[in-house]
């Protein structure tokens, strides 16, 4: 099955991050599909290369990346929540004159329309939230 | 058809809960997670309240959730079945839809 | 993107909206994601149960609190053919309110078809 | 000695006002702000457990919060009175402490 | 920093957690405020009511979530000199706890009383 | 009298940063000090340079940054919720081999220290969260 994510928080401040993430493993590992992750609302913050977690916590980023590379998971930030928030991509930085850029390996910045998308090739939506 | 209905706020700090169950019908199942996995066991003040619902409903609580608050020892409530995050995979493959209660 | 979908799958969306608006950005959050999802040509409905109802209140005056005021935008929602729009009518009795507090014409379901409403659908995006 | 608690949640979504309400004394203040400003007004089913509170405590309202969910023009509940962010501010500097629930 | 204080003013600090652990990071934060606190020799008192009392019950095992398990930390408090610690009676037995479920020695006091001590208080922190 | 503010969510999703934006400057023309914005939690967020709101919308870090300016407000953003959630100063930037910095004039990133000390030293304390 066919079974896509949608994340409204950011790292660290409410499970939701972590539920998603750990939902999308055994998700995974049950031999389903997980076409898409779309970051919403604050879940956008989830993208950013800025963190610095403590050593012996969970690097919240770094284990979404990584389930971009090895598993061709879609991880989308929306970006009108992006824009209000603070995130940005070489496109954007430019596009509004930023001096830097936050996005992390294997996240991209799009549309709602992703979501929609998600909604209409996707068996499954989940959504994790506060 | 039915819905598998995701719950993740404690019902002492939220409305969450009793929304979702004074809404849902006997074909809906409903999943506890995170801070919602505080009214699983026996014994809170929340008891008879999620009791009437598991007399026609099917609930289900997030194993992993309740071992981070020391609760995964407790027993639970009777009707009440813990699963892991792939048993939680399952229900929404076998639900025809998800709603999230946030 | 809207040329992708023409010929393709239709889906029943529902946008279920149960917060009060201004205190968190779901109610604007929500209303963006229908207006963009508009070009899908999906099946859209949007339903406001518990808090949600105040999104729909007439007269919100967002001057003092320097925040945008959207709430005229869902009387837009017609030209986007958003014209599914569900109010429960549970919830507003509760918060003292009546189908004339509203800002646009909507559809008012007893608790109870709630649930029949949301059955039919195949995407439920809570907000 | 009393305290302004702050409560900026509608009762309808979480229990912090009656959380609140259930441990303070009739010498503390509460205002309600941002989405806590829904039960304000006269009417609604949470009329009587607030009027119980306004019998022997001080309550009071965000007057701009009413007015960004278009609530100015309803009559509030008696014993609630209206105050803007200068008179919340005023609020802060007579009571001896701050309480937020949040 | 602490020695800015040292011969200074000492103000009565309280912490008022009243969230389940782990779902939000207010419990780790709190805890993160008052060890820091700690150094600057200010009275200091731990509330615990509502969902906050899961806060210490024993037996947290953040394994499977992957979540830091800083709940022995509370038993460290007493070695910054941070040796109030309330929990509200009322709220343990709501949750069907007791306070053996608690993993540390705690002064239970009945909800009659919160408000009592948080009248004493020069600053209250809510988390 | 001296009022300090805690605020402990970000920009755009709550209303918990504006209240408090509100409530700062009603203070300041009641003739009240405030000595010190502390921002814990995902309030760090207020800090980031690289929002680009809507131009119809308000925008919340520049408003802050305008408080600093001319009223002298401290605005402290926590350095452990700042690593995080991922705001870099350039101290950060190199300490933690960074590839950019995003917080915005006026904000400094500093210990949950600045926060005791704000209690100790004002009058009062008010909280702004979700």
């Amino acid at each position: 099955m066919k079974i896509s994510i949608l994340v409204n928080e950011g790292p660290y401040q409410h499970q939701a991050s972590d539920s998603a993430y750990q939902f999308a493993l055994a998700a995974l590992e049950s031999g389903h599909e997980v076409p898409r992750v779309f970051f919403y609302h604050d879940g956008v913050n989830n993208g950013t290369n800025l963190t610095t977690p403590p050593q012996d916590d969970r690097h919240i980023q770094k284990r979404w990346s990584a389930l971009a590379q090895e598993k061709g998971v879609d991880l989308v930030l929306c970006v009108a929540a992006c824009q209000r928030r603070g995130m940005v991509d070489e496109g954007e930085r430019d596009r509004n004159k930023k001096d830097a850029t936050n996005v992390a390996d294997g996240f991209r910045i799009s549309g709602l329309g992703q979501l929609i998308e998600a909604g209409i090739e996707s068996d499954r939506l989940v959504t994790f939230g506060d | 058809m039915s819905t598998l209905n995701i719950i993740n706020k404690s019902p002492f700090e939220k409305r969450t809960l009793d929304q979702c169950l004074s809404r849902i019908s006997k074909d809906d199942a409903v999943i506890l997670i995170e801070d919602a996995v505080v009214v699983a066991m026996s014994g809170t003040s929340y008891d008879s309240q999620l009791k009437t619902a598991t007399a026609d409903k099917k609930l289900y609580v997030l194993t992993p959730d309740l071992e981070a608050r020391g609760l995964a020892d407790r027993s639970l409530l009777d009707g009440l079945t813990a699963v892991d995050y792939k048993g939680f995979v399952a229900l929404v493959t076998e639900h025809d839809r998800v709603h999230s209660w946030l | 993107m809207e040329e992708e979908y023409s010929g393709g799958v239709e889906k029943k969306f529902i946008y279920i909206n149960r917060r009060v608006p201004h205190g968190t950005a779901y109610a604007i959050e929500s209303l963006e994601t229908v207006l963009i999802g508009a070009a899908f040509d999906q099946d859209v409905s949007m339903l406001f149960i518990d808090d949600g109802v105040f999104q729909l209140k007439k007269d919100q005056n967002t001057e003092s609190i320097e925040f945008k005021n959207f709430s005229k935008a869902y009387r837009a929602l017609e030209m986007y053919d958003v014209e599914k729009l569900y109010v429960e009518t549970e919830s507003l009795q509760e918060r003292g309110l009546s189908a004339d507090d509203l800002l646009v014409g909507v559809e008012m379901i007893d608790r109870a078809r709630v649930n029949e409403l949301i059955d039919q659908q195949d995407v439920v995006l809570s907000f």
